[in-house]
């Protein structure tokens, strides 16, 4: 009986992973500035990899394959924003500036402040 | 529980078997060692030269044992063949590693001329030892994707040795070379994995019988493509212009280890995937193997007559014995494939030999163009010897040890001639070959020792200074006089290498003791 | 399924092929790449393909329950991409040092080693 | 007798230290290996001039059926004897020619393993061991003619005679190999004993050819004579020893052994007389045109060749007697001329007759010499050369017209030679003394020992005609045509002959010749003005037109252009794909025929699920990214879609550990693309010519079709698994892994992972090699 | 110190990924563990001890409820049709108040995983994170929900 | 790639990277993964911290040279091979010996010390690329 | 319907979802227009793959393809990495060689 509930639940995860996942490639592709693309690419797709991963836990109903699985969820929830920062960090500087729309860029501000004064 | 099947081989392997496996093991470990101890000063030298020597002794037992009991071949991890890897030898592979470890151990002496002042650190000596297991490796196996792999060890180490000092010239060719020579062993995959999809095996005796009933048109098509791949790796017409571009670009040490091993790994393959393993297919492919054949004994030798870049001149001669080894591939039976097969034997030591001396010559007028050469006869006689015997060792002038592969082949070739244009042709080829290479010879010796100086200078007064050999120098010579001495005394007294020669030819032709030996029996169909 | 496989193969050859063909080392190295891939999935193919059974024995068992992929292939390519990789590796650094010597990347530029205009053969004795 | 081929092989080994030990005597001490091998031929002639054979037979090469074996009859003994006895000479006169010469003892070695090489040839049975040393012969002249190594001249006669003999020289081994396959044995002696197994072949032309185009170039017949003259670039000694008894006489030599093999017929007479005979003519009047005393007497060694060679075509009794005579007549007379006019030049310090004149007062010995040897090539009673002329004279008289015009040509080129005769013995000595640029004197004794020697020799056999009768032309005609000749040579006059009036012709045609030789001579040299060019210049315009020949296809073949280096083998792989299934019928299984049903039961979509189809399209699309990709970090990122696209495409058809490592290795190559790149500024664009898209397009997709269609009909087979179950059956219980692809690795074929492991390591020095020496390279460069 | 403890966690993270907590796999495993340690022993520095448990699992919980959001957020803007209107791309200057290397990190890679947030770069002297933010309605509001937030969480852990 | 947030994140990826690249080699043997892929995860953890640290302090804290690693690989896998000279048996026949500890067995096969040897030949190999590609200082190669 | 239906009906809507992704996610790398856009959309890659491979798990029941799917997503962090250090040198270069063209 749990077994089912878990596999159901797997199943239903493993869906919602891949939906998260699929909409973030779609975000990636709609989204207009590469700034705002990170957004999408960074949480929908954390999210939809850590729930793929979750979903194969549950369904497993391996303690083992659980702990790695978690442990995966982990490292992917530690390695994606860190990889977010770097790639907007080094774009940034680098001189892909934000898009057009974007309201606001204090670090813009900061170095023509430094650059003034 | 249900039956398990046989799987292992129920005899005891005696050690005294292990010198088959123990020359590639050796090198290899030998190569890793060095590798570790690398930081050391003297060791890299002092450890090549024991693995080698150590190899040689192998060698030398294995060559007598195979003289005396056929075939030897072992199957790694004791599974029954041909699901485990087989290294076997036979006459031509044993004699083949041997040959290839003296001249290693040559070079390795030798090469202490470019290493003044040079620690181990960038590995040259692991390099050397790589590449001699791969060349070990390729000539011991009985694997037909085990072969791969040798290649590929033998590819690398080759890479390292010839970008070793990373000269702008040296990257160029490097580059070339690379390119030609990874495609070749690509190309080679790729006939692998057609081979085991359409045989579903890989053990060279397992194909030798169940090709036949394969299917034809698949089964030329492969053997089209290995005859592309290793064609390449032999650097035959018209697929061998990554030799010019590279030899002559590392170190006079390591073109003539290139020159005696590499190529000659190519003609070995042919020689044993075409002749020994698919036979039928090489029926097929033999009017192509002429034409090839011709064409690279007659081209080659035109690059040696037309280049003043001593060693790229030289280059074209080891080329043009590529052409003779196809030719004796073109005629199958006993006398041709013993011609071939003692060609590779004296190309390995010939032209090993004459890269040293052409290093030797660079290093003692200080250039490597034949314009800028001249003098060395007045100034050394020994080096005039050495040069004057290799080239007539090379342009096949009796009794040096090039003579005596040209006579069978030639044998091979007038007693196939009644039988159709290959035999005629193949002749013709040869004769024109030994002409001109004759003629390119001379001109190289004339050039560069009877003039008296660099082109234009006048032809009275003094002869040009030369730079005075070093103590390294010396040693270099020595063991290039020893090898030479080696390449005379075979040309004089050649009655056991031919006897080999033939048995050997006797045992790629009817492959039946090498069947038995690997422990698939011959099935009556 | 074997012969869309097949045919893939025959996409990456060519592709591999073309980009060798580019004159520039480093889309050769891409193409060396393409084309070593191409020769993987033709041993792969050349194995005969199952779907989705790993030939990985179940714990317990002596044997596979039922069929499994061919694993004999599987051992092949792996050496072969590891191999595949090891020279690629090489080439690539390789490409690196020519481009810094010799400043091309393009390989019709790169001729110290068989120069452009080498002067004739002296016509002497 | 083998020691008398072998002996002098290893005086030249041991010649550095006799000439280190006896310094200015060396010449002296080492004259005494030919006189000793002369000496011991002489001790073993007796049954051999009984009309025998002698024979040692060492075994050589069992394996391959060969023996060095030696045999000497009438003709190689005379061959022989003869090469010993003027070997002896010329050893002790080079020791004077060259004194205090740096390379003398290289020289002397050089002659000692000529010498050896000739006796090695007229001594061998094996016709291969004769081939081998015929070689050594070319190898050894080649060291000789070249010796003044500084003058391009001597390196080109040198090169040229190389060259030429060495043609001949691949004609006599073919030849050689041809005649064993025909009659199955190597063996001179037995192949005598055969008969007509090679003249009765339908392949005789080609072995006739073989063998008379080795005899020719060796033996300088018109029109490959031009080599011999060139090599008159060598130091004297080496002039008179080659181009009197030995090396030129090799071709003579093959000629009169192979006649009872291959002579006797009408295309071997009608060949070898009409190039005898135009050689002849040529040759004499060559020596005509020259002034230069050894151009000369090389000119005239053509003639002599020509002569020969005729005579040995004629074939007849008389006319093998002639030979033989001329030969040994020949042999004293012209190494005594050499010898004369390498003693002149060392003496006066030139060689040009007309500036050289009245040297008998200075050089009485020498004149002593050189007359004994003119008047035996004028032919005079009393010497030698008389009895040659009278033999051959015998030969032609009373033949038909055709033989009737071969005698009107031997009379006019004996002529010829006698007025050159003359010349060489007059002008000289004898002409008005002129200043030379030398005060000449007398000749040392080691160089006068040989004229005078040898001049004694040929009158003293002159003298003696039934010696010559029954210990020369006897068992030499016995070795040739099998049978003994009767002797018939005599002294005493006689009138009523023929023979003394056609030598009588002869003379005085000669002295004529004599007289006129400054008209001849300005004539001989208009003429071939204005032809303009020779087979010598010819010569030169084919080796220069084969080197321009060789650089035009050696550059165009390594012309350095990778991409067509490539192109070459995708040709080539292109070929290889295609022609063995088109020849085979390898693509019929395309082709519906009646058992295979038609093309609409083939075409059903496969039977892939929508993600697998998905796989497949990511990989075409990532290609296809790689493909259009503007920069190369574009395609290097693109090159992770078909990556992973590959990598799934293996997890999907069961091979988790492939997809696991090509996922790896997939993203670590562009990891380290990435590194590299970072480091590299490149253009962006792929620039590529359209008609170079199109052909290099059309040959990868030709390539890749060729990849999908082999493979395809390697499909249509069924797999042998047998090594699959094995390892399926035997992983777990007996290779204790349940991951049948890493025991494969470790365990069934760990020994290629072991060689595979080595490639990884390999890689990582060669990568080190390749980066180690940046820092040094970049501070040295410009 | 904190090195042993990473050994230890490493350790169980050994037999959990294994399978297998017998005592000589968690010893392998904390050999593992250490032999990873050794190479890195020059990299870690002094962490602080991470004491309170019930305050790292109520930052966990509000991290894994604020991902929940975000992602949803950010699926449902991609989704709505008028995206380049519902967009208000800004880059923000966020004042940090935690200094520690560790907290900056966690600060940072919790707010990038957060709705409509983005850490982009931290100044060079640390006073300032410079976060990208999809939706910015007010500059207060962001920077004051982040310190209240995450920041006051990750200071309770720390102290 | 000097920023805190990555200096300060690298050691826990890498260090996580080394277990599973260590967990991925052993049990290669039943499941997926190898000694090869344990390597290259292995040598991809210390790209990673050259990346965020520099090469001299990777250097450091690898003390051994990255080749000699590869070397010592080789010669492990080599001498796992070797040991079968001694029961009677071909080059690489595999040998299997159980330790009982008790409560687990352990099993020690020279495939095993064959694996560990590629896993070493890979790690240093690439680590030493790896490491040659971002040094500047040519006495370090 | 039974649940092992369920499991199975949902990992081949995964599969197919996620192929979907993975088409999708192509768009961007090569359509671009940056260089940063193109590597965003290659990390994405990753992720996405790293799903199909954990949704092959289940479909196979080979729950051991989760540590494909772990090792994919170490690897794919040290690609972005690399390529982020790529942007950062490259850009700065191209920035520098900008300025000198101003002025
Ligand atoms: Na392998
Ligand atoms: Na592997």
């Amino acid at each position: 009986m749990i077994g089912d509930i878990a596999l159901c639940l797997g199943g239903g995860l493993l869906i919602l992973g891949a939906i998260f996942t699929l909409l973030a490639a779609v975000g990636v592709v709609r989204l207009p500035d590469l700034y705002t693309r990170m957004h999408a690419a960074s949480k929908a797709g954390a999210v939809g990899g850590g729930l793929v991963l979750i979903a194969v836990a549950v369904i497993s109903m391996d303690a083992a394959v659980a702990l790695r699985a978690i442990i995966g969820v982990i490292f992917v929830l530690l390695t994606t924003p860190v990889a977010a920062h770097l790639l907007a960090r080094a774009s940034y500087i680098a001189g892909y500036h934000a898009g057009e729309s974007t309201v606001r860029d204090d670090i813009k501000t900061r170095l023509e402040q430094n650059s003034g004064s | 529980m249900t039956q398990l099947p046989q799987a292992m081989i129920e005899t005891a392997t005696s050690a005294a078997d292990w010198v088959l496996v123990l020359p590639v093991v050796l090198a290899l470990m030998g190569s890793a060692a060095l590798l570790v101890v690398r930081r050391s000063n003297r060791l890299p030298l002092l450890g090549a030269v024991l693995v080698i020597v150590a190899i040689i002794a192998c060698e030398i037992s294995l060559l007598l044992r195979i003289v005396s009991e056929g075939p030897l071949s072992m199957t790694m991890g004791k599974w029954l063949p041909p699901f485990g890897i087989s290294l076997t030898a036979d006459l031509f592979g044993a004699g083949f590693a041997l040959a290839a470890a003296v001249v290693t151990l040559v070079v390795v002496l030798y090469a202490e001329i470019d290493r003044e002042g040079n620690d181990g650190k960038d590995g040259f000596h692991s390099m050397v030892l790589l590449l001699l297991a791969g060349v070990t490796g390729s000539f011991l196996t009985g694997d037909l994707f085990n072969l791969y792999v040798w290649f590929e060890v033998m590819l690398i180490a080759s890479f390292g040795l010839i970008v070793s000092g990373s000269s702008p010239l040296q990257l160029d060719g490097a580059v070339k070379y690379g390119f030609l020579n990874f495609l070749a062993t690509t190309l080679f995959l790729l006939a692998l994995g057609l081979t085991y999809g359409l045989l579903g095996t890989l053990n060279m005796a397992d194909i030798m019988l169940v090709a036949p009933d394969a299917n034809r048109a698949a089964m030329t098509g492969i053997a089209a493509l290995l005859l592309l791949a290793f064609g390449m790796k032999a650097a035959a017409f018209p697929v061998n212009a990554w030799l010019p571009a590279s030899y002559h670009t590392p170190t006079p040490a390591v073109s003539a280890l290139f020159a005696g091993l590499l190529t000659k790994v190519g003609a070995y393959a042919l020689l044993r995937a075409l002749v020994a393993v698919l036979p039928d297919s090489r029926e097929m492919l033999e009017p192509v193997l002429a034409v090839l054949a011709v064409a690279t004994l007659v081209i080659a030798p035109l690059g040696a007559i037309a280049e003043t870049h001593l060693r790229r001149a030289v280059g074209f001669f080891v080329i043009g014995g590529i052409g003779a080894i196809l030719a004796g591939l073109s005629l199958p039976d006993v006398i041709g494939i013993a011609g071939a097969g003692i060609y590779i034997f004296h190309a390995i030591l010939a032209m090993t030999a004459l890269y040293m001396v052409v290093g030797l010559i660079e290093v003692r007028t200080g250039a490597s163009d034949t314009r800028q050469m001249g003098g060395l006869y007045a100034a050394s006689a020994p080096l005039s010897i050495l040069f004057f015997l290799l080239i007539l060792a090379v342009a096949g002038v009796p009794p040096f040890l090039g003579f005596w592969p040209k006579l069978l082949l030639l044998e091979a070739g007038v007693a196939d001639a009644e039988l159709g244009w290959v035999g005629s042709a193949l002749v013709v080829a040869l004769v024109i070959n030994a002409i001109l290479t004759l003629i390119a010879g001379t001109r190289l010796w004339s050039h560069v020792f009877w003039r008296n100086g660099p082109e234009g200078q006048p032809a009275s007064g003094e002869p040009m200074p030369l730079v005075a050999p070093t103590p390294r120098v010396r040693l270099a010579f020595g063991a290039v006089s020893a090898l030479v001495l080696g390449v005379v005394l075979i040309g004089l007294w050649p009655n056991p290498l031919i006897e080999v020669g033939q048995r050997a030819a006797a045992d790629i032709v009817d492959p039946g003791r090498y069947v038995e030996a690997v422990g698939l029996a011959e099935v009556e169909p | 399924m074997d012969y869309i496989l097949a045919a893939l193969v025959g996409v990456f050859v060519s592709l591999g092929i073309y980009l060798l063909l580019s004159r520039s080392v480093i889309r050769m190295l891409i193409g060396m790449t393409i084309l070593g891939n191409g020769v993987n999935l033709l041993i792969f193919t050349a194995g005969r393909v199952t779907r989705e059974v790993a030939p990985i024995v179940p714990g317990g068992l002596d044997v596979p329950a039922g069929p499994i992929a061919n694993p004999l292939p599987q051992a092949l390519i792996l050496t072969a991409i590891v191999i595949g990789f090891s020279m690629f590796s090489f080439l690539l650094v390789l490409a690196f040092r020519a481009y810094k010597s010799l400043d091309a990347d393009n390989t019709d530029t790169m001729r110290l080693a068989e120069p452009e205009n080498a002067p004739q053969p002296p016509l002497s004795y | 007798m083998a020691l008398a081929a072998l002996a002098p092989f290893l005086a030249a080994l041991l010649t550095p230290f006799i000439h280190s030990l006896a310094g200015r005597y060396s010449g002296w001490v080492l004259a005494t290996v030919p006189a000793g091998i002369f000496l011991l031929l002489l001790g073993v002639s007796e049954p051999v001039i009984a009309g025998g054979t002698i024979a040692a037979s060492f075994g050589w090469v069992p394996s391959y059926g060969l023996t060095l074996s030696f045999f000497a009859d009438g003709l190689s003994l005379i061959f022989a004897l003869t090469i010993a006895g003027v070997g002896t000479l010329i050893i002790l006169y080079s020791g004077a020619y060259l004194k205090g010469h740096r390379h003398k003892g290289r020289f002397l070695a050089y002659m000692l393993s000529f010498m050896g090489s000739m006796l090695g040839l007229v001594l061998a049975d094996n016709m291969l061991a004769l081939f081998m040393f015929w070689e050594a012969t070319s190898v050894t002249s080649f060291l000789l003619i070249g010796f003044y190594h500084n003058r391009q001249a001597a390196r080109r006669g040198a090169i040229q005679a190389l060259v030429i003999t060495n043609i001949g020289g691949m004609c006599l081994l073919v030849g050689v190999i041809l005649a064993q396959h025909l009659s199955g044995t190597w063996l001179l002696s037995e192949l005598r004993g055969l008969g007509g197994v090679l003249k009765d072949h339908a392949l005789y032309g080609l072995v006739l050819a073989l063998f008379l185009g080795a005899a020719f170039t060796k033996s300088a017949q018109f029109p490959l004579h031009f080599w011999l003259p060139n090599a008159m670039e060598a130091p004297t000694p080496v002039s008179a020893f080659l181009h009197s008894a030995t090396m030129v006489q090799a071709g003579v030599y093959l000629l009169a052994r192979m006649t009872p093999v291959l002579g006797g017929t009408a295309v071997w007479t009608g060949v070898l007389v009409a190039f005898g005979g135009v050689t002849l003519i040529w040759g004499a009047l060559g020596a005509l045109r020259e002034t230069d005393l050894k151009q000369i007497l090389a000119q005239t060694t053509i003639a002599s060749l020509g002569l020969l060679v005729l005579l040995i075509g004629l074939g007849s009794e008389a006319a093998i007697a002639a030979m033989l005579v001329y030969f040994v007549a020949h042999a004293c007379y012209k190494a005594g001329l050499f010898m004369v006019a390498g003693a002149v030049d060392h003496e006066a310090g030139t060689r040009d007759i007309t500036a050289l004149g009245g040297l008998a007062d200075k050089m009485p010995v020498t004149f002593i010499g050189a007359a004994l040897a003119a008047l035996s090539m004028v032919g005079l009673p009393l010497t030698v050369g008389y009895f040659a002329k009278e033999e051959m004279y015998l030969a032609l008289v009373g033949g038909d017209w055709l033989m009737l015009f071969v005698l009107a040509v031997l009379v006019v080129g004996n002529a010829l030679l006698a007025g050159v005769a003359l010349i060489v013995m007059i002008r000289p000595f004898l002409g008005d003394a002129l200043p030379t640029p030398k005060n000449a004197h007398e000749a040392p004794v080691a160089m006068l020992a040989g004229p005078i020697l040898l001049g004694g020799v040929g009158v003293v056999a002159g003298l003696l005609p039934d010696w010559l009768s029954a210990d020369v032309l006897a068992p030499g005609a016995m070795a040739i045509l099998g049978h003994a000749v009767e002797p018939h040579l005599k002294l005493a006059l006689d009138l009523a002959s023929p023979l003394i009036w056609l030598s009588a012709l002869t003379w005085l045609l000669g002295i004529v010749v004599f007289r006129q030789a400054q008209a001849i001579r300005t004539v001989l040299r208009r003429l071939s003005a204005g032809i303009g060019w020779n087979a010598d210049t010819a010569f030169d315009a084919v080796m220069f037109g084969l080197i321009r020949f060789a650089a035009t296809v050696t550059r165009a073949l390594h012309h350095g252009k990778l991409e067509f280096y490539l192109l070459a083998v995708f040709a080539a792989l292109a070929v290889a794909l295609f022609w063995p299934m088109l020849a085979l019928g390898g693509l019929d299984w395309i082709v519906p025929t009646a058992e295979l049903g038609d093309w609409s039961k083939r075409l059903v979509l496969p039977d892939l699920r929508p993600y697998e189809w998905g796989v497949v399209l990511l990989a075409v699309l990532g290609l296809l990214a790689v493909l259009i990709a503007q920069s190369r970090l574009i395609a290097i990122l693109s090159l992770g879609i078909q990556g992973t696209a590959l990598a799934l495409i293996f997890l999907l058809f069961g091979a988790p550990d492939l997809a696991f490592t090509q996922l790896m290795v997939e993203v670590l190559s562009v990891v380290i693309l990435t590194i590299v790149m970072t480091n590299l500024r490149l253009d962006a664009r792929d620039h590529r010519p359209f008609e170079d898209w199109a052909r290099d397009g059309t040959l990868a997709v030709v390539c890749g079709a060729g990849v999908s269609l082999l493979l395809m009909l390697v499909l249509t087979g069924t797999l042998d698994t047998r090594l699959s179950d094995f390892f399926t059956a035997t992983s777990v219980p007996i290779a204790h892994g349940a991951n049948i692809v890493n025991v494969i690795l470790v365990d069934y074929r760990g020994f290629d992972t072991l060689g595979e492991i080595s490639v990884v390591m390999g890689a990582g020095i060669a990568i080190l090699a390749l980066l180690r020496r940046r820092k040094k390279t970049e501070e040295t460069g410009p | 110190m904190s090195g042993a403890f990473l050994v230890v966690i490493l350790a169980l993270g050994w037999a959990g990924i294994t399978g297998n907590f017998s005592g000589l796999n968690l010893l392998f495993g904390g050999l593992v563990g250490g032999g990873a340690l050794l190479i890195l022993r020059y990299s870690i520095r002094q962490q602080g001890a991470l004491g309170r448990a019930g305050k790292v699992l109520s930052l966990i919980a509000l991290f894994l409820y604020e991902l929940m959001v975000s992602a949803i957020n950010v699926a449902l803007i991609v989704l709505r049709p008028d995206l380049k209107s519902a967009l208000k791309p800004a880059i923000v200057a966020v004042p940090l108040t935690v200094k520690s290397d560790a907290e900056i990190t966690l600060l940072a890679n919790m707010i990038t995983l957060t709705p409509g947030t983005l850490s982009v770069d931290v100044a060079e002297d640390r006073s300032v994170l410079y976060v990208h933010a999809l939706t910015m309605e007010s500059d207060t509001a962001l920077i004051a929900g982040i310190a209240n937030g995450f920041e006051a969480r990750i200071k309770e852990v720390f102290q | 790639m000097n920023t805190v947030i990555f200096r300060t994140a690298a050691p826990l990826i890498v260090a996580t990277m080394l277990v599973f690249s260590v967990y991925v080699c052993l049990r290669g043997h039943n499941e997926p993964g190898g000694g090869f892929i344990g390597g290259l995860i292995a040598a991809a953890s210390i790209a990673v911290f050259g990346m965020a640290s520099g090469v001299p302090a990777v250097r450091r804290a690898l003390k051994v040279d990255p080749l000699a690693i590869a070397g010592f690989g080789v010669l492990l896998a080599g001498f796992s091979g070797l040991l079968s000279l001694f029961i009677e048996a071909p080059f690489m026949t595999s040998i299997w010996l159980y330790l009982d500890l008790g409560e687990t067995v352990v099993p020690f096969s020279t495939p095993m010390f064959f694996d560990i040897g590629v896993y070493f030949v890979v790690f240093g190999t690439l680590s030493a690329i790896a490491l040659a590609l971002e040094s500047d200082r040519e006495e370090d190669l | 319907m039974t649940v092992a239906a369920f499991v199975d009906l949902s990992s081949l809507i995964a599969l197919i979802l996620l192929g979907l992704a993975l088409l999708v996610s192509i768009v961007r790398i090569v359509i671009g227009p940056t260089l940063p856009d193109r590597v965003l959309a290659l990390d994405l890659m990753t992720v996405v793959a790293m799903g199909f491979i954990g949704a092959v798990a289940v479909r196979t029941g080979r729950m051991l393809y989760l540590d494909i799917a772990i090792a994919l997503a170490l690897l794919g962090f040290l690609a972005t990495v690399a390529l982020a250090r790529y942007i950062l040198r490259r850009g700065l270069k191209t920035d520098a060689a900008a300025m000198e063209a101003q002025s």
